[in-house]
């Protein structure tokens, strides 16, 4: 049990990156790759260790640590931040998620990148770092640090390797991010502010901030500062009104940055929503319920209706994928443990799901050098594997039966429809008798859209009478087989037996709510 | 005797560098042109001997010297040592830069010298007659220094241009101190302080204090009075330009801290017009900087937007403040320097220096472009450089200074993301852009000791993000003093007032709320 | 015997696992290349297939006996106040349904190893095949509302598959996109039926400890719902509930899709599109009975819902030249009489048609599928005509078809009659509309006989007779399509149809009438007056007559031109989607998707401009000038200086 | 009012006085700055600008703090540096002059932007 320290974990990526890119390792491509490969592979299987040994019932944070200066004194002591680092049901899940993909990528990044290698890889692994992170911060402050961390190698990852408008959309991507943490940060600041006004310690420990009630704030500062955490990961999940980066940064990015980019960095977004909206300020969240169920339903439905008119097929994907993310909104709002842990469920089946989408879109890329889908037909006659692959993918995406998305939508929308959040509310002080079963049903309207543009895409790419120029369009190959069967695994393996993953996480989700 | 025993107790590193001062000036004028490098190694003799002189002091109490017109004292002692780190930085910059300067090389470091003695007397300056000399022999030696590259025509502009604004912002402070001298009567900084403190704030103690505000303004390079740093950083030679944004600036910062401590201790109108000071320069750098097509107009104007943050932790009036704009200043040195090393590196080897000759750089100089990414992130203020902590702990002053500071953090806080945006796009010049084909390769390798100083900077930077909380605590500068100013409590009101004043503020409910609980609407 | 027929109950789990077994021993075996011989795939298939069969059988004996019914289940997903269960559930129902579904999909599997024989996907589709039945059988044994939907969606999916067979036709791709999206429809209906049927009962089933949803405790459950959540209300709820059934068994609004699924190979609509996966839908109304049988109203739109099919697709089939589009319609309007008789309170009455509509239409389809094999891919009736000669046998189990289908003598007679008694109790005009609906089948079905059977050849392919291995399945189910209505019809010895069902469902109350014999002997003289009229415009034999007479179907046709226009656009209902779809819904998504992207989008590039803009009049004032430079200097500190002094005197 | 009181009253110099003066001068010096063309008249406007604080200085030295005349040790220290920045001002011009033969301040804009 001891061999499994967090900061090792953590760091563990960080190291391989130095690792590749000092002068001592060599030039040559496949090395590098190898190397790379190796050690994703060595740091995904040190997670499954966390997983094995994590024991779901033990409430509160696990595998607690809490790294000193070498004076034992806290690492920041002035500022009353310590490097403090726990682990619960959620936070384990997306962090074993979060070294699987990671791994996926490096092996599906073979064929799409070309120059730089050492570069690619280290950023990739300084990635991973700044991610676990996040999931494994328990101090507010370590929690800003990583979630900012992740801007550079973002940054680096789209602009040197993507197509297209790369540095415009990579440069959108940083600065909406910025500016949504700008937000959190101010958000932090104020809740640690009135903490210090209250009890007089300074402390950014994220266990004394865990349901604020005690302190009887006043609303008005409560909704502020739930206000300013919101917008923060309203632009990372991303909720409408600020979710145009996700089309450009997708579109523009390599395959395995996309489907890293979908699959796990969407996820802090949700991951932030529920430790800091939801464990942090409950009351304020139930008074805002309303707001975060219609933007959920606003996401889920003005998303998906875009993707049906997409030309672009990973623009179609991306937009999926916010349409998607609006059922993490509804989960949440719903304020009962069902639809948070729809919510968590939804995360990680979008993880996976939408990363295998992007794998597919790569692959076909990587053979027609074309993302429209009007050029593209008839794929299917001589690739089967391909198609039948993608086909389980876009299946699991439309939330089929026996496949990980339903699972995750049917506790989100059950969740959501029984919850008692609000049965009216008020907008500009008149009393709007619209129920959340009402709005629920509405997003249910979304399972049909997306059944929509799913199929149509599926239709047009791989059936039909084939172009005389996709003619030589060979079938999958290792690399590509090898990840989207473990991502097809995955999916039908938690599709079939949810419990597995739900007996990890709801125990957590029950105690998180036993404190509203 | 007494004077011995004065420069014993308080006035060492000053007088150490007064004789280098002298010997630098004998050689420069004796030895003939060849011999002229040998003057580098004298002056930075010198300056080290004057860092090291001041572990042998004792900084406990206070020690008022030369009839109470000198005190010194751990303030003074931090911000001394900040002074001379900055001026052997850029010493090592001038070693190599010093070729172009024609024959009388020597004289540079005497000059160089004189403006750091005159910046170490203005932190511990507690009579306003030494305050206007310190501040002058650092001013005038600064206006010296900027023109001395006499062919070139930029350099002569741009110190012409410094020497007439700095006069005149100059004349604006003494007018100040002829109206404090005259409604006190009294020139030494703590009899005013005892006098003010029965007097009642009036207009012209205001107009008093915005007068002596415009010389220190010009100083630190904060709006109104920021027009001068463009045009000065873009002509002066680059040691110089680094001189003046890390030196000069934190010599302005350090009186501006005395006065703001020991004259006028917590009055709340001068609080507000040090807040909106603060938020008009960081605005103002932060917008003007976005369009730069020039890496040092760029820096000037970065450092004007960095001038406006650390004005922000005067602003608040508590200790916790001057301890952020310390610990600031120290990040600030390290960052500032780091990117003017990498600015004369490509100088030196290009001689040019628009930000679109930085392309291409990522590919084959990777420390380089790593160690200047490094130092722009930080000046960014991105997590894991020291940068992100020094504004991290600002804004967290601001915030533990109460809720009225809350949209001043709020507007801070956005201006860092636009500053985001001109250090990215450096960065995005330096990997992305595709190699140019004329480049000078073999000179790069020259400049070994600009390349020291990089190094030192980039891990100074890295260090002082992951080891920060040792520095914060030396750099807490003031609540060792007696200053009138409360010690370190949170301030009287504990429940936030401005949010406070009606349960439910915002009259109307918020947009889409469930009408159960809250302020019952 | 008791614990023998025990065993089988308590894993009757296996019924639907053992399809699933073949499915992956079948893609695994092809993709691992473990075998190629099409022999193995066939005869894995008919045997996990004839297993099912017996052992369905044993479970159907074991209803015999039992008083209540069995049900074993495990909790698949828990979060919270939520707790959705997965099991089985055997009842009467349950075992008559499973005994029709192994039944005919095994001979329908016999069929297809000759109709696929030739076919480079043969695995492939048997593959596909086993999937259906695992999901298939998965529906019949579902022990709860939430299982079953489960099951439904897979049933979607695999006439998704199955639809799209030959996914190079482009025709065959939208017919298979256009089914599953249309039952995805439906699918959001019923599962928006179910959360709120859930969410209305949930006390009650936390109450009851019973697993949530479960088909036994549903009368109870649906009265307190209806006490709780209103008559407006519950009517919604069963309305979105009945939604499910309207998309899966192409009733009225969602029944376009049925026609195109005739894209997929012949015994892919003998077997889904004919017996079974239609039929989910009547099945899962039975299943919900109880939910509906509370509120009346709900009772008399599905009924109508079921009478309007009936009577649209009854009328359109009359036109159709496509031998298998006139049997897709047929099958669409038998679908909605069953559920009008469902809809009317007839609730063994509908189930018993659907028995035996699912043995004598799936004949009906393998005869089609025999002729369409004989005349290489030729499914107009234009180019058909004395096929007797060619397949006899095919012609004479056609026949005993259509005889069975438009209710004379044959097991459609006893069925139909059932349903015209209960809807004599119930409701007239349904009754009217059930015999005109009536008169239109036996029209068409005979019609359809004469064209493809009798006459002379008009079409120029030769053709050649079925195999022998397609004819003994016609055979084998030409048997129960003559004599299973009169066998449980509770005329002889053997217990009713109606009394075994009914027994299984003791909560249902079920209008007892016999209307003597005035009933049954109307029904089989308008069966007969549609078969002399097909005979008459039809038959060759009449020709002399017809020309003589003038009345011919083509000048019929000339003087019902409106009319006969309207049947052949199929009611226009078509193109009225095509035209939604292409003028409002894509318009809409293509106006949605530029407005994100220039509107949304282009707000921020506007911040973005400003921003630039701002830091350029700000760089203007840096105009190099000493002089502006101290202008600015002095003038801001005036400013300054004059603000903080107002300040200073107002506070 | 016999001659000695208006004598007095002409030559009878309030601090005010002074204060108005060097408010005059400071003003005329600001003008000088910013109006003139040529860079010698704007060092010479400098000068006045000092001279201006020094008539502060000595006024508020007489009238206020008569025991130790601290406002006049200031004035000669302003005086003294006023000297100092005068001669850099005109070595700096020589310099420009060297390289651009004129003196008016509208050529030296090539810094800008």
């Amino acid at each position: 049990m001891e061999f499994l320290s967090l900061t090792l974990l953590i760091f563990l990526p960080l190291v391989g990156a130095l690792i590749i890119v000092g002068p001592w390792f060599p030039r040559n491509e496949v090395k590098i790759r190898r190397f790379a490969k190796g050690f994703g592979g060595i740091v995904f299987i040190y997670s499954l260790f966390f997983l094995a040994f994590f024991n779901p019932q033990e409430p509160g944070f696990q595998f607690n640590e809490t790294v000193a200066l070498p004076g034992g004194k806290p690492w920041l002591e002035p500022l009353g931040v310590n490097f403090s680092l726990g682990v619960d049901g959620i936070s384990i899940l997306l962090m074993v998620l979060t070294t699987f993909l990671v791994l996926l990528a490096l092996i599906a990044s073979k064929y799409s990148i070309t120059k730089r290698h050492k570069f690619y890889y280290s950023m990739i692994f300084v990635l991973q770092t700044a991610i676990l992170g996040v999931f494994a911060a328990k101090d507010l402050f370590l929690f800003i640090i990583f979630w900012e961390l992740e801007l550079i190698p973002m940054y680096f990852l789209i602009s040197v390797w993507g197509t297209g408008r790369k540095e415009y959309s990579a440069m959108k991507f940083i600065l909406y991010t910025f500016a949504g943490s700008v937000f959190m940060l101010a958000a932090i600041l104020a809740i640690v502010y009135y903490n210090y006004l209250q009890t007089g310690i300074l402390t950014f420990d994220l266990n004394t901030y865990t349901y604020m009630k005690a302190f009887a704030y006043p609303t008005v500062f409560g909704i502020l500062t739930f206000l300013g955490f919101f917008i923060a990961f309203a632009v990372k999940l991303p909720v409408v009104p600020f979710h145009t980066w996700l089309p450009d940064a997708h579109v523009d990015a390599p395959t395995p940055v996309s489907m890293l980019l979908a699959g796990i960095l969407l996820k802090v977004g949700g991951y932030g929503l529920i430790r800091m909206n939801l464990q942090i300020l409950p009351e304020i969240l139930k008074i805002l319920a309303p707001l975060v169920i219609i933007l959920g339903v606003i996401n889920i439905l003005y998303a998906a209706i875009i993707a049906i008119a997409q030309k672009d097929l990973k623009k179609l994907v991306a937009y999926s994928s916010i349409s998607h993310m609006g059922i993490v909104l509804l989960g949440l709002g719903a304020m009962n443990v069902a639809g948070v842990s729809g919510a968590v469920f939804q995360m990680m089946a979008h993880g996976i799901i939408s990363a295998g989408l992007f794998m597919v879109v790569g692959v076909i890329y990587l053979r027609t050098h074309t993302r429209e889908i009007p050029e593209l037909g008839g794929l299917g006659q001589n690739s089967p594997k391909i198609m039948y692959f993608s086909m389980i993918i876009a299946l699991g995406s439309l939330g089929l039966p026996l496949l990980m998305g339903f699972a995750a939508e049917t506790l989100a929308f059950y969740g959501a429809f029984t919850s008692q959040a609000f049965s009216g509310f008020n907008l500009f002080n008149i009393y709007v008798p619209v129920s959340i079963q009402v709005f629920t049903a509405i997003a249910i309207i979304g399972v049909i859209f997306t059944a929509v543009y799913i199929l149509w895409m599926f239709q047009r790419v791989f059936w039909g009478n084939m172009f005389y120029k996709w003619k030589k369009f060979h079938d999958a190959s290792p690399h590509e087989m090898v990840v989207l069967i473990s991502l097809i695994a995955v999916i039908v393996f938690f599709g079939l037996y949810p419990e597995g993953m739900t007996s990890i996480f709801v125990p957590t989700l029950d105690s998180l709510m036993k404190l509203i | 005797m007494e004077l011995l025993n004065d420069i014993k107790i308080a006035l060492l590193p000053e007088s150490i560098m007064v004789l280098f001062i002298i010997l630098t000036a004998v050689l420069s004028f004796a030895s003939g042109k060849d011999r002229q490098d040998a003057i580098f190694y004298v002056s930075l003799t010198g300056v080290t001997l004057a860092l090291l002189s001041m572990s042998v002091m004792d900084f406990s109490g206070e020690k008022e010297v030369l009839y109470k017109s000198f005190t010194s004292n751990y303030f003074t002692l931090v911000y001394r040592v900040i002074i001379l780190a900055g001026t052997i930085f850029t010493l090592f910059l001038t070693k190599d830069y010093v070729k172009g300067f024609g024959k009388n090389k020597g004289e540079f470091y005497f000059l160089l010298m004189t403006a750091s003695l005159g910046a170490m007397l203005l932190c511990g300056a507690n009579d306003l007659i030494m305050v206007f000399v310190a501040l002058e022999t650092l001013s005038i030696s600064s206006f010296a220094l900027c023109g001395y590259t006499k062919s070139d025509r930029l350099s002569n502009e741009a110190a012409l241009k410094y020497l007439v604004f700095g006069a005149a912002a100059s004349a604006a402070m003494l007018y100040g101190f002829s109206f404090i001298y005259g409604i006190t009567a009294r020139t030494n900084l703590q009899e005013i302080s005892g006098f003010l403190s029965t007097y009642e704030v009036n207009s012209i103690l205001i107009i008093a204090f915005l007068l002596v505000l415009a010389g220190f303004g010009f100083k630190i390079a904060a709006v109104p009075f920021q027009s001068w740093a463009p045009d000065v950083y873009e002509g002066a030679p680059i040691p110089v330009a680094a001189y003046l944004s890390v030196v000069s600036k934190t010599a302005g910062f350090a009186v501006l801290i005395r006065f703001m401590t020991v004259l006028f201790p917590g009055v709340a109108i001068f609080s507000i017009i040090l807040a909106t000071f603060a938020v008009i320069t960081m605005t103002a750098g932060n917008l003007t900087a976005l369009g730069q097509r020039n890496i040092r107009r760029l820096m000037a104007y970065s450092s004007i937007a960095h001038a406006g943050y650390i004005l922000l932790g005067l602003a608040i009036l508590t200790n916790d403040g001057i301890t952020a704009m310390t610990f600031y200043l120290i990040t600030y040195l390290f960052m500032n320097f780091g990117v003017w090393a990498a600015i004369e590196i490509l100088a030196l080897a290009t001689g040019k220096d628009n930000i679109d000759d930085f392309s291409g750089l990522g590919k084959k100089y990777g420390y380089f472009s790593l160690g200047l990414t490094l130092c722009l992130l930080s000046l960014a203020g991105i997590p894991v450089t020291a940068g992100f902590f020094s504004k991290f702990y600002l804004f967290k002053a601001v915030a533990v200074a109460g809720y009225e500071f809350m949209p001043v953090l709020v507007i801070t806080l956005v201006n860092t993301v636009i500053a985001l945006f001109y250090y990215m796009r450096i960065i995005r010049v330096i990997y992305l852009k595709p190699e140019p084909e004329i480049r000078h390769e073999r000179v790069f390798r020259i400049a070994l000791p600009v390349k020291f100083v990089m190094a030192i900077c980039v891990a100074g930077v890295l260090l002082l993000g992951i080891f920060a909380s040792p520095v914060i605590e030396k750099s807490g500068v003031i609540n060792t003093t007696s200053q009138g100013i409360a010690v370190n409590q949170p301030p009287v009101s504990s429940q936030p007032p401005l949010l406070t004043s009606s349960p439910c503020l915002l009259t109307s409910p918020p947009l889409l709320a469930s009408p159960n609980d809250g302020c019952g609407y | 015997m008791e614990q023998f027929l025990e065993f089988f109950i308590e894993n009757a789990g296996i019924i639907a696992a053992l399809p699933l077994w073949t499915f992956l021993i079948i893609i695994f075996g092809q993709n691992l290349g473990v075998y190629d011989d099409k022999r193995i795939t066939a005869g894995i298939t008919c045997t996990s297939t004839f297993i099912g069969l017996i052992w369905s059988f044993f479970i159907f004996l074991w209803t015999l006996g039992a008083q209540e019914p069995f049900s074993k289940n495990i909790t698949w997903l828990s979060a919270g106040n939520i707790e959705l269960s997965a099991g089985w559930l055997v009842d009467n129902l349950g075992a008559m349904m499973l005994l029709v579904v192994t039944g005919v999909s095994l001979l329908i599997q016999v069929y297809s190893h000759g109709y696929m024989a030739k076919d480079p996907g043969y695995h492939r589709f048997f593959s596909y095949l086993n999937f259906f039945n695992f999901s298939m059988l998965g529906l019949v044994l579902s022990s709860n509302l939430f299982q079953i939907y489960i099951f439904w969606e897979l049933v979607g999916l695999s006439s998704y598959l199955l639809i799209g067979f030959w996914f190079r036709r482009p025709s065959a791709a939208h017919a298979a996109t256009k089914a599953f999206i249309i039952n995805r429809i439906g699918d959001f209906g019923l599962l928006v039926g179910i959360i709120a049927f859930l969410f209305f009962s949930l006390n009650w089933w936390i109450a009851s400890g019973n697993i949530y949803l479960s088909f036994t405790e549903l009368q109870p459950a649906a009265e307190y719902v209806l006490t709780s959540a209103g008559p407006v209300v519950y009517f919604l709820i069963a309305l979105a509930i009945f939604f499910g059934p309207i998309a899966k068994s192409a009733q009225f609004p969602l029944h376009t899709w049925l026609p195109d699924a005739m894209e997929g190979p012949t015994p892919i609509s003998a077997l889904i599109h004919a017996a079974t996966m239609v039929a989910a839908g009547v099945f899962l109304i039975a299943r919900a009975y109880p939910i509906f049988e509370i509120s009346p109203d709900i009772m008399t739109t599905i009924a109508w819902i079921g009478a309007i099919t009936a009577f649209i697709t009854a009328t359109i089939a009359i036109t159709q030249y496509d031998l298998k589009k006139t049997l897709a319609y047929s099958t669409c309007s038998q679908l909605g009489f069953m559920v009008m008789a469902m809809g009317a309170g007839a609730y063994a009455a509908g189930l018993f048609h659907l028995m035996t509509h699912a043995f004598f239409k799936a004949m009906l389809f393998l005869c089609s599928g025999a002729v369409i094999h004989g005349l290489g891919d030729q499914q107009n009736m234009k180019y058909m005509g004395g096929l007797r000669k060619h397949m006899p046998v095919v012609a004479y189990t056609y026949l005993t078809g259509c005889f069975a289908i438009s209710g004379i003598l044959f097991s459609g007679f006893w069925s139909k009659e059932e349903i015209f008694s209960g809807l004599y109790g119930n409701n007239m005009i349904l009754l009217g509309v059930g015999l005109i609906v009536a008169l239109l089948t036996s029209f068409y079905m005979f019609r359809s006989y004469f064209l493809t059977f009798e006459g002379e050849y008009r079409g120029h392919a030769h053709p050649h007779d079925a195999p022998k291995v397609m004819t003994v399945p016609l055979i084998l189910l030409a048997i129960p399509s003559t004599f299973i209505g009169f066998l449980l019809s509770g005329v002889l010895f053997l217990p009713s149809f109606d009394k075994y069902i009914l027994a299984g469902q003791k909560a249902i109350t079920h209008a007892e009438h016999h209307t003597g014999f005035l009933l049954p002997v109307i029904s089989l003289l308008i069966a007969l007056a549609g078969l002399l009229a097909a005979a008459y415009l039809y038959w060759d034999r009449f020709k002399q007559v017809r020309e003589s007479v003038k009345i011919t179907a083509d000048n019929i046709i000339r003087i019902t031109k409106p009319l006969y226009a309207l049947t052949t656009n199929l009611w226009y209902i078509d193109k009225l989607y095509y035209a939604f779809i292409d003028n409002v819904f894509l318009p809409v998504c293509n106006f949605t998707a530029n407005f994100d992207k220039f509107i949304i989008d282009g707000l921020v590039n506007l911040t973005g401009l400003k921003i630039r803009f701002e830091g350029w009049t700000l760089r203007q004032f840096q105009t190099g000038q000493v002089q502006t430079y101290l202008a600015i200097l002095f003038s801001g500190l005036a400013g300054l200086a004059l603000i903080f002094v107002l300040l200073q005197l107002l506070i | 009012m016999n001659w000695e009181e208006i004598l007095i009253k002409i030559f009878n110099v309030e601090l005010t006085h002074y204060i108005v003066l060097s408010l005059i001068l400071f003003c005329i010096g600001i003008m000088g700055l910013i109006i003139s063309r040529n860079v010698i008249r704007v060092l010479m406007s400098i000068e006045i600008l000092l001279s201006a604080v020094n008539v502060n200085f000595v006024a508020f030295a007489n009238y206020t703090d008569l025991s130790d005349l601290k406002g006049q040790v200031f004035a000669i220290f302003i005086m003294a540096v006023a000297a100092a920045e005068a001669a850099l001002g005109l070595a700096i011009l020589l310099a420009l002059y060297r390289n651009k033969p004129s003196v008016d301040t509208e050529e030296y804009k090539e810094l800008k932007g």
